[in-house]
């Protein structure tokens, strides 16, 4: 669910640009040296993970962690998503130059609701990930309805991002499963 | 013999791959600016816009095939946004009686092509330089450190996901006779999990590995680029190119 | 239980450049333990990954009367066990209990089985008392002690062990050979560290540049000097050394 | 150039169950070379870790007159240099020329001095030729030698070594030997194999259950039969073994 260029209207993905880096900094701001490998690590695993293509309904879906990243990162996840998005575009043609920033705010919004949730000490752990996965997934989709609307598409575009309800399922599904895991494992990856 | 999947002709050697890499980036970057800031329903103009890349493409002597296999592969998603554009409308009460009129296909087309172009400019781009050296350029083009950091410690550990891949599967065959049966949904979550977990092990240890060898989260590389004059008229040549057509075909070509 | 391994003209290539097994034949009796030496690049650990199928060149390798087949690959995989070289490379469950059970509960055993086998591979590796760690938590030594012990537990009729004394004390080094001996299963051995080789191996191959070089009775190629000293592998200074220190 | 090594009184665990080092304390002086032998899981490669910082725990550790501490690390990590016990943890470059020059690129060092550095330090390894390989698809034995080239490149004041001998073969470790001798840095090496020390190491010190049983002058510490033994150092076994072979 990238966004490439020429799709929306140039101004969006301008404006989001420069927001974006923007937002770089300031999620980045004093980053202790700890958080320094986990940031990278985490955006390998986004990486690596969009390359599993899952075909579905005529085209292809990809888990995009984004909920994860959230429940990992906090509100460090923003600069890493950045840089995975940088990544996608130019290494596998995902997305696109201009689009970079439009894209990472769209996916940096959901992994940032996901990490609000998943602060909410009081919910039972599991409910917690498996909606961060949810939200992961739905708060991009939901963004890019409204862009692309803004863009001079009709509000028939909702039809055509409906079939990521099934995607945000599986998500959730994927981040309960590995937040059970690193639990058992006693991993200090989990924060 | 490298990773071929990320920057497969970034080795070949053209003029075009001998240009310092901030050239390139600034080329890809520009041109997509100006072509998808045509105005939505402009047709014309994509035509020269491709002349123009065709030249480019030609001079960085990369094989059309894989150009080509490159964007089918890509384009689907961008055949079904333009598709989707009088769709959209279509399924819209209010905007249900433009949604197939020629203005609107003729917008969707141009998205078509817009859309098209870009792709072919970042195929372009990652085809003429090696990864990691784009990177370089995009720090000295005063991307965020921290974006580059991040980049420096990703591409790394990128690697040591597939590594890591491949060893777990390794270790699982080795163990198990021909396929899983009982625990199979359980044994291959259990993988996919141990793959981040150990990724996640590994990259401690070779940041610490990175930090013993005077890492401070900056880009180095053996060959420093350096703008030459070549460079700079390369870049400014193509790029009034590209400018003079977004600014001028109309009014030769009003219809 | 044994069965014999035969290895012949085997021919592997990673990628176009460079061939690193050429043309490979070597014929290891049920039941007999060999040791495989050479220096470092020679090609040893990856003749070792074509006998259970995890790479496949062209020639043919047979463990006992079966071929090493796309098709046969799971009584393949039952007949062969393999310790890899190093240890990470081999354990990927979160505890060494789970390590271990992983195989016997693959092969199907009875829950009954699987404890008992569990419980024979963590005492002859020394491991009782580690069953919960988390196998990534330990030291090398002790991981590469989890990877010897996820094989024992298998009873395999083949048993492939690249290094299994680097990275291992004294103590458990004679331990594992104990061990070894004791096993009637066939053994191929990969070790540079040549002297524990004496101790287990009835006949060794020296491997170079992809070729077998020679094979023949464990001392009378150790104590060749000129056949070792010519494939890189000097006793030479040991013998000093151990003048100097006894 | 040479600095020296103070530990004191260093204790360190990585969870609460088990304190891996207690209350330890070493003196390395400046230019000697300290061999560190025990046990499997007795603490070497956790000791190793504290000396650039990689670790603290509570006690201090000094390399020369600057104390590892958060705000010397810049300092500390340019002096001290480190091989890991497994080379998997250490190469992360694409290529092994990439590897090599990574840490005088980042130690600020002029174009020509880091050619010059990679040129020494691939020979040194035996590595010419290997420029362009990907580190991670070399054998065992080829990644370790990377891993000791990179740090032979920056030539640091101390040198830590883990295991640097285990998955070399003999002439390459004889090699490595005469490096070590040559070299004027305080070096400090963990190694299973026990013979080796005893060409390039003035002292050693046995560690055991994370404290330091003994620390002398090699030739004393590896022939003194019953200490050895009480540490799980045996060496009667390869002294047997060399009987039988010459
Ligand atoms: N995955 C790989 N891709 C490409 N080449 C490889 C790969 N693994 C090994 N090689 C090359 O194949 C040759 C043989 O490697 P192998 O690992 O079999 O050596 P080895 O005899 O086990 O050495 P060592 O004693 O160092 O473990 C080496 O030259 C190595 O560089
Ligand atoms: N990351 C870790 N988390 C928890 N415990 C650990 C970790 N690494 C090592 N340990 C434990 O600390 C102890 C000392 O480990 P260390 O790696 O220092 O041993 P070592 O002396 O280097 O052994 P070896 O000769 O096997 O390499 C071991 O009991 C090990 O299980
Ligand atoms: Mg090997
Ligand atoms: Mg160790």
């Amino acid at each position: 669910m990238h966004i490439s260029d020429g799709i929306i209207d140039p101004g969006i993905s301008i404006g989001a640009l420069v927001a974006s880096v923007g937002l770089v900094y300031v999620a980045g701001r004093k980053v202790p040296q700890e958080e320094i490998p986990k940031m990278g690590i985490t955006g390998a695993a986004l990486f690596v993970v969009s390359l599993i293509h899952i075909p579905f309904a005529g085209t292809s879906v990809h888990p995009g962690l984004f909920g994860i990243a959230g429940i990992l990162l906090g509100k460090r996840a923003f600069p890493v998503i950045f840089t995975v998005l940088l990544f996608q575009s130019i290494i596998l043609q995902h997305g696109g130059l201009l689009s970079v920033g439009i894209n990472s705010l769209n996916m940096g919004a959901g992994a940032f609701l996901a990490w609000l949730i998943w602060r909410q000490q009081r919910m039972p752990e599991s409910l917690r990930a498996a909606m961060a996965g949810i939200i992961g997934v739905l708060i991009p989709v939901f963004l890019m309805v409204v862009e692309f609307h803004l863009s001079g598409y009709g509000l028939g575009i909702i039809y055509l991002f409906s079939v990521y309800i099934f995607a945000a399922l599986a998500e959730g599904v994927i981040s309960l499963f590995v937040v059970k895991f690193f639990r058992k494992t006693k991993s200090d990856i989990l924060a | 013999m490298r990773h071929h999947f990320i920057d497969r002709y970034s080795d070949l050697n053209s003029p075009v791959h001998r240009l310092d890499p901030r050239v390139k980036i600034l080329l890809a970057f520009l041109g997509i600016l100006i072509v998808v800031s045509e105005p939505p329903g402009r047709l014309l103009p994509f035509a020269f816009y491709g002349g123009l890349l065709l030249v480019v493409l030609l001079l960085s002597r990369l094989p059309f095939a894989f150009l080509l296999k490159r964007y089918l592969i890509l384009s689907p998603f961008i055949v079904m946004a333009s598709v989707f554009y009088p769709v959209s409308l279509y399924f819209a009460e209010e905007t249900q009686a433009i949604a197939f009129h020629q203005e609107t296909i003729e917008v969707a087309l141009s998205i078509f092509l817009k859309a098209s172009l870009s792709l072919f400019l970042l195929i372009w781009l990652i085809s003429v330089e090696r990864f990691h050296i784009l990177l370089l350029g995009l720090r000295k083009l005063k991307m965020p450190k921290l974006v580059g950091t991040i980049s420096i410690l990703m591409y790394s550990y990128i690697f040591v996901f597939w590594d890591e891949a491949l060893k777990t599967t390794r270790a699982r065959e080795s163990r198990t006779p021909g396929k899983l049966q009982r625990i199979k949904l359980r044994t291959y979550a259990n993988q996919m999990a141990m793959i981040l977990l150990h990724s996640w092990e590994r990259s401690k240890t070779l940041h610490h590995a990175m930090l013993s060898r005077g890492f401070h989260g900056e880009f180095y590389s053996m060959r420093e680029p350096g703008l030459k004059k070549a460079d700079v008229l390369f870049l400014a040549l193509f790029l009034l190119l590209f400018l003079h057509i977004r600014l001028f075909t109309d009014p030769l070509f009003i219809q | 239980m044994a069965a014999g391994i035969q290895i012949e003209n085997l021919s592997f290539s990673y990628s176009e450049e460079k061939e690193v097994l050429k043309n490979l034949s070597l014929e290891i009796r049920a039941g007999e333990k060999m040791g495989l030496i050479g220096p470092m690049g020679s090609g040893k650990s990856t003749l070792l990954l074509h006998l259970n199928g995890l790479l496949t060149g062209s020639g043919t390798v047979k463990i006992g009367d079966t071929g090493v087949k796309k098709d046969t690959l799971p009584e393949i995989r039952r007949k062969v066990g393999m310790v890899f070289q190093n240890p990470d490379d081999q354990l990927f469950n979160p505890t060494v209990e789970e390590e271990i059970a992983f195989g016997p509960l693959n092969f199907g055993y009875s829950p009954d089985e699987v404890a008992e086998k569990l419980k024979y591979a963590l005492e002859a590796m020394r491991l009782t008392g580690m069953e919960k760690s988390v196998s990534h938590h330990l030291s090398m030594g002790e991981r590469k002690r989890v990877a010897l012990a996820t094989v024992l537990a298998l009873d395999p009729e083949v048993i492939a062990l690249d290094e299994p004394f680097a990275n291992l004390d004294t103590p458990m080094m004679m331990q594992l050979l104990d061990i070894i001996n004791s096993l009637s299963a066939t053994f191929i051995i990969v070790s540079q560290s040549l002297l524990p080789l004496l101790s287990c191996c009835d006949r060794v191959a020296i491997i170079n540049h992809g070729r077998i070089v020679a094979v023949g009775p464990v001392k009378d190629i150790l104590q060749d000097e000129e056949l070792m000293r010519n494939n890189g592998l000097d006793l030479g200074y040991y013998k000093k050394i151990l003048r100097e220190l006894f």
